[in-house]
């Protein structure tokens, strides 16, 4: 079961990015990739740019892109969360993307958002400097004027990029307040960080007088938004993780046989998943309202927060109730359940933890 | 429920008749002290009975009762947007209508669905005017979770039926009209298949109504007795031995009712528990701690979580999607929702929400919320059974083994 | 079962306090008691004073008390709680006798330890001036010096003292520090607080310029000792409730059938009633560990805490299970099951909440 | 088990020597880098056997290895007040025995009782020496929690046994000289009934052992497959279809062991995770933040709790009572407690704790325990099994209705 409320138009677009991932990236291929022993190829992510026209979304047309909404964004992150597929669509097509658009700066935008919209370039959003900051601080990293261009110095870190984007977002001090920059990958020092999350690279970077283009300066209330919407976003992912995990552990806990009885109809097992189902409903309710406050323009600070905790807790309990659901089997390399846990762990801290998220909510309701 | 159709211009005039009865005819709910709280405490008391059928006679007398009701019945045979748009003129009003939760919400279908047309005739009417109230016979002291395993018995004899056995967690039987009674007609046969419903007048000779008082000092519900009480041919709802069916369909619309308007999902979309506990915090001064603060915050997620849920489960059943296991899934998280507010204030009040002096009527509200909700959790469905039905309704999952499902009734082990 | 190592002295006393509490305060008649339906009657202390030396427990032999440890006391005090036995045995043989041996004062103490030894009255400990201090803050009573005798003027509340003591043991600000001071009945204003444990009376006190005795002046140690003490003794109390709960759920378990089945077939409730085993036992290891270590004169500030921190927790979290086993029938008034609902919370908010000893716990530890 | 009874001044005689041996021979636990975490580590590399096995050597070759086991069987027919000593002064030092863990609590119990005389001889010496290391095959993939679904068969062929099937999760299959394996002998009658104990050589032909990776990456469990493996007559363990009560007598000594040693119960009273999660939360400096501390006094008070328990449980056994469900307790409680303090190390770590640079050791280690936490609590036994033997064996309540109680083996629904 399923209690989204959804129109055609994203039922369609959401069967039919189902149909490509499922297709192009079963949960197999995925663990073999995360395993090192296979490769997404080359041009997968063009041919989904060109194809489903994923890469532009929510770009508009005028760019190249769909011109959809962060409401059809959500909808398409779901997918990517539920198959853990290893394309930038988080972190460039929505991480990535979303900055300019917030920053509406056409005239500096254009290049970039054709080059995203096509599939032939990704960016990243590299906003955090430390652990345990949200919304990030800028503690260090800063942009300097020479006439008509910048610089900037800094680094930054815990960065999704996909194992290496073409473009960074950082933010950076300016003597006008907080701006937001773009950075070419050539003007950095990018680490590769050991993740948690096997499906997804992380990495920092580090830049030192590098040339930087302005998509805002004096900045503050853009980068706010744009951390409100990352967290609304990855909360969609998680939803979809989530949700998927629901339906592996009812389907093993419908087709595993123990004292002669289907699993399922002991209710130990039942409740654990009727548990995650009660989760599960709820934080769709959270994910979809964010998603679709943010696509009409709505101030999200409370939605984003609220969103974020409640698909970063039920996933987070779901990937671990299932491995219990599946008991030995479950916590074995070879089985995908740890892919989805590790996912879970790793979204849980990223773009502001719950407990991070629950005392902004307070601070937002003006406790 | 009809399914006309309705023009735009049509909605609109409908929208401003109500829009102007309301303003007329009833309190804006922040005029009235209390709150919800207020509200169902008040449900018991005779003078709010009055208040209460006065309200519903008004609205019936005005065409704005049993609105997507057939008019045969003495309804309106409107539709259901013209129920959407009465729901959303309404919002922030006092509908003091607790006393016609059970029967519009459970009683009235059931009888609309199952009863013959005189009942329908007979009945339908007054009960959408106030005039009749109806109350839900099901639970025994030994059939709970396991309504189906109900005891009491109905024993034909000539024209008449005779009523044996004790109903219990019967709300509003105290004041009720009608009762809908299923009871035990053949024990020979499977638990499921020899359940007959009937009609009970409540005020009939060997029906005694006695009030269950509960662990917070409330008595909303009753227990209620039968002894040798006739009924009439003319009381059978339904066939002989196939009530169940008839009564699963009156629990599916209580447990819609009560997710509805009731238990987990509330009538609006505020954060009124929040909100009076972030009151509480305040004044305590726990406002400024954090780990008040991180409880404080989860119990917003929660309250707000549920009203979204409410919303779209209000949507889809506007767009005309059955009921689904929403209900469950509002009721699991409403009660514990209910009993983490409940020890929040504890938390807070410290020693005073334990021990209080005659004038701190903060203290007293909280223990007796706090001695509230277990009883929240259990009523209309303990956390297991809704378990249970979301496990095997909504996922899907295999059932127990029922070692009682079929053999006859009177050879299942019970109490 | 029961993991109880005990001695062989300790299970008969156990065994006689049980045997006497069954006959005398069967759950029924505590039940008629609370509901203001009957009356314990007026001699029943005096007799299980004189019968089983319960009021002068540990109290030393010379003031003609059993000179038993503080094990033997929290063992009798777990009889207590599992039975809700209307008798001052907490309030007056535990926590209003306690201090008087804590403050070691012979001479002064004399008279009270012998009046109490004999059952012919009763004390009560009166620290609290306000909710949410642990330790017991003195805000505004004052001791004051005439020559030999001393005066005390202020408020105290949150006081077990079974419905009016003889005299309450109060704690006030003297220029030499806090003291700890005996005042009588007569010297002060009682108010009855509206409780929500309905087996067990609460008041408040004010008194102004009454008569005191000192036991202890300049006596930070001692309150601090008195408190540790008191929290270990509830903490007791409140093991015993946890276990008869624990019982009660298992044999409703045992005997109620829905479906067909006994319930407790139903790993649903199954695992409700091993849950609570589990934390009891712990629970048992931590109240019997501090009882001891107390005993023995260890320092008890962290085994006190840890003892109320389980204990309280065991037995809100049990109580709540029971009804839930319980289902309707376990909500309503006339069934014990809210009787041990109300105490435990009640007992959870006395003497430090588990929230307050956390706290104390780490300060205790050094962080 | 000898129960002669000792003198003390044997007992502190022995003392002596025991503290003389220790000092001498062992290291002590300070001294050692890693701890408990490094030390499970190493019980998987060979270099790490050889130090177990010369240990274990040094031990036995100085009467120390045994000390309660029959002299006949190599043990030296002391007293459980002699183990009660020697544990007391082994306290403190390292003790490389992991890798025995198996032999001795499980195997060698169930050889020494249902073993044939020339069983014991053959093997128990060999044992206590740490010169052959066993392993227990009984968990299937199809047979997990349900371990009497086996489906291992052993065919008997003239003298001997042919084994087929596949076991998993097996600890040190990959070095153990032999492996004590239950088999299917007869699907004719019900499950429990058609159960066969043997001995089997790991090295014989037929048998492959393969490391079975966790989610954490360690790779302590194998699964062990058996390819028409031929066993002589005399690896039989008692009596041919009568091996479940010797497999169940074996899972009751493993559940000890488990409390004893490993899972919950740990070896110390210390408080290991809460010092190493205040250290973190120091370094972090979160320490002052009170949603901190207070979870932080939460994982001391379990800690402590688990402690006390462990010490209560050796003090029971020790009184020569048998052991009761403390192992299930602490096994519960055990992996709650690892649960919360993998989640609290994650809160404290946030964004470092899923993502590291190579020279992050602090946040590697946190990291893999997070991902060894949810083996933890499943590895042993799950906790709905734990909760089952809880609520049935200690509590008395019924047991499930049993649907494959008392079908023959092969008609039983299975995977």
């Amino acid at each position: 079961m399923c209690m989204s409320v959804m129109t055609q138009e994203r039922e369609a677009l959401k069967g039919a990015v189902a149909d490509y991932l499922d297709a192009t990236f079963p949960i197999d291929k995925v663990h073999r990739i995360a395993n090192g022993k296979e490769d997404v190829s080359a041009g997968e992510w063009t041919k989904a740019a060109q194809g489903l026209g994923l890469a532009g979304l929510v770009i508009p047309e005028e760019f190249g892109g769909q011109g959809a909404s962060l409401g059809e964004l959500g909808v398409v992150l779901q997918e990517f969360g539920r198959t853990l597929a290893p394309l930038p669509m988080l972190s460039s097509a929505a991480l990535g993307t979303v900055p300019f658009l917030v920053c509406d700066n056409a005239n500096v935008s254009k290049p970039y958002l054709e080059a995203l919209a096509a599939g032939t370039a990704t960016a990243a959003l590299a906003l955090s400097e430390a652990a345990n900051q949200w919304p990030a601080t800028i503690n260090t990293t800063v942009a300097t004027q020479n006439g008509d261009t910048w610089t900037v110095t800094g680094s930054k870190t815990f960065i999704l990029d996909n194992g290496g984007a073409d473009f960074y977002i950082v933010s950076a001090s300016t003597p006008q307040g907080p701006g937001i920059f773009v950075v070419n990958s050539a003007d950095v020092q990018r680490t590769d960080l050991n993740a948690m999350d096997l499906t997804r690279k992380q990495s920092s970077i580090s830049f030192n007088n590098a040339k930087a283009t302005a998509l805002a300066v004096n900045a503050q209330s853009q980068l706010t938004q744009i951390q409100n919407l990352a967290a609304t976003l990855v909360a969609s992912e998680q939803l979809g993780g989530a949700d998927a995990i629901l339906k592996m552990m009812v389907e093993y806990a419908k087709m595993r046989v123990q004292f002669g009885r289907i699993i399922g109809s002991f209710q130990a097992i039942k409740h654990m998943c009727a548990n995650t189902l009660v989760e599960v409903e709820q934080a769709r309710g959270a994910a979809e309202d964010a998603a679709d406050r943010a696509a009409q323009g709505e101030d999200i600070t409370l939605s984003a927060s609220l969103a974020k905790i409640a698909c970063s807790e039920v996933f987070s309990d779901a990937t671990l109730t299932n491995i219990r659901v599946h008991g030995g089997i479950g916590y074995t390399w070879e089985h995908p359940a740890h892919l989805y846990f590790r996912r879970a762990r790793s979204t849980n801290a990223l773009f502001g933890s719950p407990v991070q998220h629950r005392e902004a909510l307070l601070v937002g309701l003006g406790y | 429920m009809t399914t006309a159709i309705e023009t735009p211009a049509e909605l609109e005039e409908f929208r401003v008749k109500v829009r102007d009865w309301f303003s007329s005819n009833a309190q804006r709910e922040d005029a009235q002290a209390g709150g919800e709280a207020g509200e169902v405490e008040a449900g018991e008391t005779e003078d709010f009975l009055v208040v209460a059928r006065n309200f519903q006679n008004k609205l019936y007398d005005s065409g704005l009762s049993g609105l997507a009701w057939p008019k045969e019945y003495g309804g309106q045979s409107l539709t259901m947007n013209h129920q959407r748009v009465f729901n959303e003129e309404a919002s922030g009003y006092v509908m003091p209508s607790t006393p016609f939760m059970v029967t519009l919400g459970m009683c009235a279908p059931t009888i609309l669905q199952y009863g013959t047309e005189e009942q329908r005739k007979r009945h339908i009417g007054p009960m959408l005017r106030g005039d009749e109230i109806w109350c839900q016979l099901f639970s025994e002291p030994g059939a709970g979770s396991d309504v189906a395993g109900l005891t009491t018995k109905a024993v034909r004899d000539g024209d008449e039926w005779v009523i044996n056995g004790q109903k219990v967690w019967t709300s509003g039987a105290h004041y009720s009209n009608f009762g809908l009674i299923v009871t035990r007609t053949n024990p020979d046969v499977p638990k499921h298949k020899g359940i007959t419903m009937f009609i009970v007048d409540m005020k009939a000779p060997g029906v005694t109504v006695r009030p269950l008082r509960q662990m917070s000092g409330a008595s909303g519900f009753n227990e209620v007795f039968f002894d040798n009480v006739r009924l009439p041919a003319t009381a059978l709802v339904g066939e002989v031995d196939q009530g169940w069916t008839a009564a699963i369909g009156t629990l599916m619309n209580e447990r819609v009712s009560i997710g509805a308007g009731g238990g987990g999902l509330g009538r609006g979309t505020g954060t009124v528990q929040f909100d009076r506990l972030a009151e509480l915090a305040t004044h305590t001064g726990a406002i400024t701690d954090p780990v008040t603060r991180n409880e404080l915050a989860t119990i917003w997620v929660k309250e707000r979580t549920l009203a979204i849920l409410g919303d779209r489960m209000r949507a889809s059943l506007k767009s005309g999607n059955a009921p689904g296991p929403e209900g469950s899934i509002a009721k699991l998280a409403g009660s514990e929702l209910g009993s983490r507010v409940a020890d929040m204030a504890m938390d807070l009040l410290a020693e005073s929400g334990q021990a209080w002096t005659n004038d701190d009527e903060e203290s007293l509200r909280w223990a007796t919320n706090l001695l509230g909700s277990p009883g929240g959790a259990i009523a209309g469905g303990t956390p297991e059974i809704m378990r249970n039905i979301l496990g095997e309704r909504s996922l899907g999952l295999p059932k127990e083994p029922q070692l009682d499902r079929d053999m006859p009734f009177k050879e299942i082990r019970a109490n």
